[in-house]
């Protein structure tokens, strides 16, 4: 006989029961509101300030060492300069862009399943490769 | 001629009997309703375009599921009635599929593909629109209180708060440990409406807004570097899972997908895990998911409260949202402060609901963009309701 | 000097200990015989391009499965004698990856991947050649038939029986369900008649079919709407599926996938369905079944009968298919009356037997092309056979 | 220690009761090609039937609502309708053309395994992407 | 209540007792180093007076029979017949090649990621397709 | 206002009971070691390009497992205390992938994908170089008869001895089977040193070798027909199998992806192979390995003397590559002399140190390429140090 990997209806662990006595402490969900939302908000500040602090810093201190030793991605960097305005202008006009390459795209598709291999006519992997007189 | 009419006999029985093992003879009301159910689904995905990665997966797997064959009930492994074919079956394909649902497998490992997809510039750019991406984060605890009030459990409670966090893999991660099952009737509704932000966040948005709130304009967002880039992740997976361990196996992966991508030496890796991996995670999520909303165990009046309760919870995280921005404004310089049309975006539909900032900021003002600004808060709810998610299996796992 | 002779003594051996380990000690006529099989699959796949996705990966495999170790018995988790190598010995990788086939997970998989592939249209424009591939099932209950008065078990007879539906995952999962210890010889049987339907079905087809009925022209098919397509997969599964429950597994994937390619809005999902996802299967069910073939296991004289068996059902299963459309015929008028020469596509290697029809069919009318026609009862052959692994299930698992 | 997922010989399902006794009484095999044949047939007919009737329905009906919500759809229809004769000549057409492709393909994939970078010289996902002095 | 595989500590296989043994009578390792290298050695001398066999055989008989049958192949091999020499040139090429390559690849990506639809813009794969008003 | 008071006494407490579960009220030193650690392989492979697929997953593999949250110690099933977040809890997501590393499924996948991406033509074309491909795991038992004397056990020392074959996968698989208590140690330290190959190796070249042996021209290699790249696979796999059938895992593996890549009508499967599917595990094995590197197992003296025994065995293995060289030059006529500046490249971290033979021969002579004959006991050294593997656990396994 082969093995098989028992399955069982036992062994879950047991779970509900701080959520139960949680439950009966906060019977209306404020504290765990309260609790909850303190925390969210401490994990995101703590974020925000980093993020804040970094950007700083880094138009300081660290942007000049890294330009000295990694030149290319500096490059790289210059190009992406661009003002914030530009960048809402230019995603707008890629999302337009999406639209109409959408049209295209679909044209392309309907070809390419027409003509490649895989459809239709070979549409199962073990379909023979050769028939003998074709 | 005896045996011959013990032959007939038995070709009848059997074809008889086969007859009534077909679904035709054991489909109930119940199971005419969650195939309708199957059916609109699909038809949104297809015909309106409502999210059909994720719609017709679990549409077609609600047809799947209610197919109300015999025997369903006969679900041990050792079972000889067992037939190995429903989705709560143990032996069949469906069952071994259901794993990643049931025990939060999949979750995680769509988290990896959506890190590795996101880019969290807009939020490097401007940090404090993070905080408006925790503020709608209060959906998910009105929805948690409100669940409380119509009698669910605190376990239960918590999965279904959950839903306020727009997040389909997080909303069954949290519900596969919590209450398991509940994850069909909770994916369903996560994923119906984030489908409809379009539909629930405007007329909240324009009833908490003045007009001269409307027309703010925000200063383009700066450029981001290479280095913030790579930095965001590792800082941002080490300081939120310091807060909140629980959290790890989202937000974990999440920057890992993340910083797989913005590390770019590793861009096969990252291609793959938002190309083909995420792929075929989505297609056994969606399709278990569907199949798990048997008819009889999902046609329940907590079903319908889960369903009330989603709307809800969707309301209040704009509500959250939205009001957020106008007191966090009171605080900001002139020329810093933020518009509120994009404290819906917090409710982390990416990018649904930063479309919906962008589209009614235009109605009020075409030259004022407002799409670029409400990523931030977009990519920050999703961050925000993995948070909230460990903070509601700290307490209640 | 004592502990360098008592060394030297350990080091001999040892070495002659691993030498008596080695595959050269332990092998047999039988595993010679096994890996001359493989060499002739691989030779096959290779030099005349038979079925390659397969028969590399099973002809690999069976060279892996036969490589004879010592201690291959040991077979239990925690024998400290099993070196985790074999197939059948637990902790070994390929007795993990072996579970998708031991336990008919792969299967369903590949059908996902299928449906994601398969065109219905040839059988949505002209469904009344659903029938021909429902009557070429013929093949599987003649064999089951055959197989009885051989001797075979009911559930071995079954098994071997859907030899006949031409189908290899379906093939692999009712044996992992009716008869695992004959998976292999059925897996590599099926696949090798597969290969060689255009040797086989020309002479029935030529001795069942007089010289005008091989000139009948068939209407050109009409033309197939989007939401006709769209529609198959959904009503194909309810229908299929509310008959047959036991089909589910296997007909609730080929739709799922079908129903993913014609949506249209769900590419990416069906281009992974039936890309790396389908790929990856295959490689690992190829290289499983392949070494599931252990000499020890394999060689014995119910293999041999599998063999003989799996080619009586392609034949009755092509006179199955010709003869009924010789019979439909008698009922159809003229001008509708289809051509006995798709008959053998209703045996449902796609699109192998689809192919027969047309080069039979040219080499009586240079004008003539089947091709079209035929590819109808061909993929309503896999529905089919799928159909009637459900009955067998039904009935004897 | 770590946990592992225990491999059991025992908990498998007792299959096979109910295939001896089918057997029993029905040990030629003839009742089982019988119904199941029956079986078989009705699903397909119930299929055929269907879709029988709903084209009928979606030409007389279906096709013109559906024609009135989603033009866009309808104009790749309009595309579509092409002969079935003509069909199975390009279907012809686009075997042959496969053929030669193949051809083309194969000299495309030669130049590419020479030319991409995941071949022989890093051949290994873990190889070194920079040594230091070259 | 849902089935769950059991996850258990117990079951795994009792190792180590072999290596202990062995430990005992080769404290030192070097039975273990002469042994293990001459079975690596034995393995690869086996497999280089193969290759060495096959290569001249194959040079006076099997390369013959091979192409007549199969024409094609041997077509592609002549290609392939140029000398070590130059191989080694062009692999140096190439990778001279894949540097230039590379910068273009990253020029084209960013592109890429910036014009294709899967980017910021609809960055979860359960982002809407569209909204009402837009 | 009692309870009032009782509220906001249930809230404080509740909330310092969270903070006592943040990490940061449960991390030490051994944590802040781990994470800089981590934080340092991402810069190597960031900021220097050192095997950036394999140090990004480890090192944000290394952050996440030393996120050092409360109650990590319950990590059975059924233990209430179970938060199911680290990677030795049950249940939680990193424990459900680390099975692949723990059972050693991962690598042999890899090896696959490794087999559809190697070109082993260079050893073809000159098979007297797999014997410098032999010689180099010397690396392997020098650094096993190193940690005996440093008191590990026969069993760990195998392990650890591993890393001498310079093969993440190989190391893994092994260290699983042997001490799979030592698989995060091993992993690091094995990556770290091919990392390093660059550095380790030259000084060892250039003191072992005199200046007329590196100016030795080889023969260019003549040209390999595809019928001998077809052969290879299936016989490399029979012979090396036949003797060590304990590397059947690795090997079958290798080479049956080898047969796919080289069989040429199996393309699409060995582009999956060598494309997305070692991709997936590429990421899920570097990710577990790294977060198994958990603080309190991890920093230990044990790992200590892994690093030591890792930077020995890479010493021995290219002394044992370039004197074997020199030793068979004595044996070779003149014009066949190999170049023992190719010695070293028998460790194969793949194409490293091939590169290292090429940079430093081009020292000494501009002209004399060394790459493509370094290629072939480059690939030579990964058969043989999966032979070395089988080799160690069939005597300590
Ligand atoms: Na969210
Ligand atoms: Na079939
Ligand atoms: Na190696």
């Amino acid at each position: 006989m082969l093995s098989t990997l028992l399955i069982v209806e036992a062994g879950e662990r047991v779970a509900g029961k701080s959520a139960e006595e949680f439950g009966k402490m906060d019977p209306t969900g404020i504290a765990m509101a309260m609790i909850a939302m303190s925390i969210v908000f401490s994990a995101l500040i703590f974020l925000y300030f980093t993020f804040k602090y970094i950007a700083k810093l880094y138009n300081i201190d660290l942007k000049k060492r890294f330009r000295k030793s990694r030149p290319d991605i500096e490059h790289t960097e210059a190009h992406e300069e661009i003002s914030g305005e530009t960048l809402a202008a230019i995603s707008l006009a890629l999302n337009l862009y999406h639209q109409q390459m959408q049209g295209l795209e679909d044209a392309v598709i309907t070809f390419k399943n027409a003509a490649k291999s895989y459809s239709p006519w070979s549409s199962k992997i073990y379909g023979l490769r050769k028939s003998p007189n074709n | 001629m005896d045996t011959s009419r013990n032959f007939w006999t038995f070709l009848s029985n059997h074809l008889f009997s086969f007859l009534g093992e077909t679904a035709f003879m054991n489909f109930t009301m119940g199971h005419v309703v969650m195939i309708i159910i199957g059916l609109i689904l699909i038809f949104l995905a297809i015909a309106k375009g409502f999210e059909p990665m994720l719609l017709i997966p679990i549409g077609f797997g609600i047809l799947i599921g209610n197919i109300p064959f015999a025997g369903a009930e006969h679900i041990l492994s050792d079972d000889p009635e067992n037939l190995q074919i429903g989705i709560y079956q143990s032996g069949s394909v469906m069952n071994y599929l259901y794993f990643g649902v049931r025990y939060g497998v999949y979750p995680p490992l769509i988290f990896l593909g959506i890190g590795a997809m996101t880019d969290f510039s807009a939020l490097i750019s401007n940090p404090k629109l993070m905080l408006v991406g925790a503020a709608a984060q209060l959906g998910i605890f009105g929805a948690y209180a409100a669940a409380l009030a119509l009698g669910f459990s605190p376990s239960e409670a918590g999965a279904i708060g959950i839903i306020g966090g727009a997040d389909g893999p997080t909303a069954i991660f949290v519900a596969s440990k919590l209450a398991p099952e509940l994850v069909g009737a909770i994916a369903v509704s996560a994923y119906s409406y984030m489908a409809l932000v379009p539909v629930i966040q405007p007329p909240v948005m324009r009833l908490l807004t003045t007009k001269k709130e409307r027309l703010i304009r925000m200063k383009p967002p700066r450029t981001v570097s290479k280095l913030e880039k790579i930095l965001f992740p590792i800082i941002g997976m080490l300081f939120t899972c310091f807060i909140v361990p629980a959290a790890i196996p989202l937000l974990g992966m999440l920057f890992f997908g993340n910083l797989l991508k913005e590390s770019t030496v590793t861009k096969r890796l990252a291609d793959t895990a938002k190309g083909q991996m995420i792929d075929i995670i989505t297609i056994l999520i969606g399709l278990t998911v569907g199949a798990s909303t048997q008819a009889t165990t999902f046609l329940t009046a907590k079903s319908v409260g889960i369903f009330g309760l989603g709307a809800c919870s969707f309301i209040v995280a704009t509500f959250g949202g939205v009001m957020f921005v106008k007191i966090f404004n009171l605080f900001l310089k002139e020329g810093n402060k933020i518009n509120p049309l994009i404290g819906n975006a917090g409710v982390s539909a990416v990018p649904a609901s930063a479309r919906v900032s962008q589209v009614i900021g235009l109605q009020y003002d075409k030259t004022n963009h407002l799409l670029m600004h409400a990523m931030g808060p977009n990519v920050a709810g999703v961050i925000g309701s993995a948070v909230a998610a460990g903070v509601l299996l700290s307490f209640l796992f």
